[in-house]
């Protein structure tokens, strides 16, 4: 049977080349970078070379970029770490209602310890408004963190303008750009951006690393107390072959993005374009055209989200509903709730992300099985029976 | 981490010794700080005819001293009032942000040594201050951000 | 020239074996394990398999292991996370004046958050009297944290003591065991701890994953707050490849353990006894016995470590000064100050530590060098020259 991964946003493989990057620094050049004699000096320099070309591709210096272990660190970091320097300032901080669990939780947290947050609406594609923005900053706000684009729906927001008002302001502005780096253009100084988060794994570099960005002048506080890496701002032996396979793997992204992007967005767009017009009660969340190339997704009316899955890995098709981390999980998606989905229906989503390896065939097989796949588990659904009843079917 | 002038200087340290007798010695530094440096000068009608250093420290340390000594033999004492902590950061192609406090200890070890020749010769040179008691020359300013 | 490594408690090359067992994770097996669908599922598989494992060769339940990016955050975690979850209870922690920074740094921030911390001295050995334990142990105590080994001079501290005192007084004992596991046998359950650090690194293993063991019914809050993994207890897509490495260098260290050591523990004394026999004013620190097999920690008057250091890169030996991520900073070793040396002293620490891969000639090679460097920094050295005039040498 063949398998096609359709699950880009949760992970990625990594790619060929990354590992081969990598792989020197496993036995060869071993050493810790913070030793002073030649063999740790090759690991500093692969080190120094790799904050080197982040802040090369992301627009930044390389002062201004930190390595952490993953997305979440560092939106934790960026989070609690400007919270607590700024918190002479103010206790208030500006999210939004559909954040990844990494931010959201991090802040539920801050409220535990007297922070105030105030949770942004989204419109029904699930953007921001700029002006709610403006509108909630009060004398006490601290921070503003809004993510680039989202995890599940894909859509894109106006970090730019957003960032602008921050900065008139004169607010701390952290963006989670987790899902948007390596996928879409950024660069930290047109995004106006403050700190950014960003994450490996989601653009075929290695699990485990990622990145803060943390503009000149910022003040943050450690998250991990320790040594004096990382500027002294981050504790830590760090993880030489990860950061240069992260480093590795973000050239290779950027450097062949708009030929992937193009190929991505026509593939979404068929895709979208099929599955609306083959099947019934069907709806594309997020935004139509603001959207991450590789995103699409789905609610199907009177089903449910995990069932559709196992069916569609039966056939070989590894897709998923809400985003990978929450799975095991029972609530329904707070983004689906957040674009104003009912709670049945936030229930039934299907996330496809695509990827440049994707084909056109692997789309055509999708189509193939899918509407099957939907129409047996309606006919076993008490919702659609109801429907049909209501309908006279 | 080093260039290679400062690992040049650090291995094949010039002017490493006492002078017996010397016209004017400076030590300065502090062992609890990790580093101590010694210059010895023999100045004869104004010119320093030699020079040599001890030095308890890290590899700049031993780099700047070497590089310091170097710059003021065979130089008059108002031509080696200019060799300041930047003039031997430079000619050692420059030394790692934690370690240019080392640069600063040469210079203030030069100056010591002069001063003392000044005193021990009733003599005063201009531009030159007393040297510091317990000077904290590790306090450099962060690049705070 | 050859090139000799002699600083194993910085960090290791990794064992060819850990990483043939990882290559799988990067390219083939690459799914998100909290996904659902089948290329998963090998993911999910070989992160249940990494835990029973490590969980075996510790004498844990798997569900007391939670993987972390190093040994840095599962201090932070342990320290921060039993301080938060315990304040109702008190806010006294009691540690000692010689951990690692991760330890210490950890502990000055939470006084800077109104906690109170009690730094127990040390022996001349570097050891903590579980009686100096007992005796600051106050109604507020909340969280005992005491290293197992230390980094720089390699004494083993009496965990099971203390750990025991702990136990009997229902205070929560954390120790930092990063230098101790996969180099002297652990079980934490006859070394009484709640919680215990390690960093794969460290034996062989990948850079940038660790361990937190959490004993069964211990609470603690999150450091990383995120998606649903680690039980709900930290946050972030797992480092399954890293994890998978952990696990094998685990084992691969406890198989060859004894033999290894063994091996080491003869070199190392061979060391000692041929420098201190070869050299004058040298000093052996840390406890003659009690101490890591692999750990030599020397002091030698007159001379400055850095110096030292870059003389035998020159010769191709490669040890270090201090902790490896203090060198760049200017402090003397706060672990040499605890154990009595006075300042010029604490700077002037040379600590080898031994691999298995060290061999008797690489000890001679060494053994041949050192004297003549150590001489020709004396004889540059105005402290020794004040020495020798004072002696009338
Ligand atoms: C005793 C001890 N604790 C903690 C750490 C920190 O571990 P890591 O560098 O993996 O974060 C180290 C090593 O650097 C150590 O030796
Ligand atoms: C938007 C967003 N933020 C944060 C994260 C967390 O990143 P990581 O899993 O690398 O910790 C993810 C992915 O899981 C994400 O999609
Ligand atoms: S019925 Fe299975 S998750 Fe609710
Ligand atoms: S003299 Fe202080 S570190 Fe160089």
């Amino acid at each position: 049977m063949q398998k096609i991964y359709f699950d880009h946003a949760a992970t990625t493989a990594m790619h060929p080349q990354v590992v081969e990057a990598m792989l020197p620094y496993f036995t060869e050049n071993f050493g810790n970078p913070s030793s002073i004699y030649e063999i740790a000096r090759k690991n500093k320099q692969a080190l120094d070379e790799s904050r080197d070309k982040i802040a090369k591709l992301l627009g930044a210096d390389p002062k201004e970029i930190y390595f952490t272990s993953g997305g979440t660190e560092s939106d934790n970091w960026a989070i609690k770490g400007i919270a607590e320097a700024y918190k002479n300032k103010g206790n208030h901080i500006i999210t939004s209602a559909i954040e990844h669990h990494a931010v959201l939780h991090t802040c539920e947290y801050l409220e535990s310890q007297g922070y105030e947050v105030t949770y942004l609406p989204v419109n029904e594609y699930g953007q921001v408004d700029p002006q709610d923005v403006l509108k909630a900053i009060k004398d006490t706000t601290i921070l503003i963190t809004i993510m680039y684009a989202n995890n599940e729906i894909g859509t894109i927001q106006p970090i730019e303008e957003i960032g602008k008002i921050a900065r008139e302001k004169g607010i701390v502005f952290h963006t989670d750009a987790v899902q948007a780096v390596g996928h879409i253009p950024i660069d930290v100084k047109k995004a106006n951006v403050d700190l950014l988060s960003l994450s490996g794994h989601k653009f075929h570099g290695p699990k485990g690393v990622g990145v803060l960005y943390i503009r000149k002048g910022v003040k943050i506080k450690p998250l991990l107390h320790g040594g004096a890496q990382e500027r002294g701002r981050r504790g830590g032996t760090e993880n030489v072959a990860g950061i240069v396979g992260l480093a590795k793997a973000l050239e290779l992204a950027l450097e062949n993005m708009e030929e992937n992007n193009k190929k991505m967005t026509e593939l979404r767009d068929y895709i979208i374009k099929e599955v609306t017009s083959r099947i019934d009660h069907v709806k594309l969340n997020g935004h139509p055209t603001d959207r991450l190339p590789n995103n699409i997704n789905f609610t199907f009316d009177f089903i449910e989200g995990e069932s559709l899955l196992l069916l569609l890995d039966m056939k070989g098709i590894y897709a998923s509903s809400g985003s990978a981390c929450t799975s095991g999980s029972l609530d329904p998606s707070h983004v689906l709730l957040a674009i104003g989905l009912p709670h049945e229906k936030a229930h039934g989503s299907l996330r496809i992300t695509l990827g440049d390896e994707n084909t056109k065939e692997e789309a055509d097989y999708f189509l193939e099985v899918l509407p099957s796949i939907v129409q047996r588990l309606r006919d076993m659904s008490p919702l659609y029976e109801a429907y049909k009843k209501e309908q006279n079917l | 981490m080093y260039s290679e002038k400062v690992m040049d200087h650090f291995m094949n340290p010039r002017n490493v010794g006492e002078i017996e007798n010397p016209s004017g010695v400076g030590t300065v530094g502090n062992a609890k700080c990790g580093d101590i440096m010694k210059i010895y000068l023999d100045i004869e009608d104004n010119i320093i005819k030699d020079v040599k250093f001890k030095t308890f420290g890290c590899g700049a340390a031993v780099a700047t001293s070497s590089m310091a000594t170097e710059l003021v033999k065979g130089k008059t004492i108002q031509e080696a009032m200019k060799v300041t902590n930047k003039a031997v950061m430079e000619a050692l192609d420059g030394l790692p942000p934690v370690k240019v406090h080392c640069s600063v200890l040469a210079e203030q070890a030069l100056q010591a040594a002069l001063w003392d020749y000044a005193q021990k010769n009733g003599i005063e040179i201009e531009g030159l201050t007393p040297p510091k008691e317990d000077d904290d020359h590790h306090d450099i300013p962060e690049d705070n951000e």
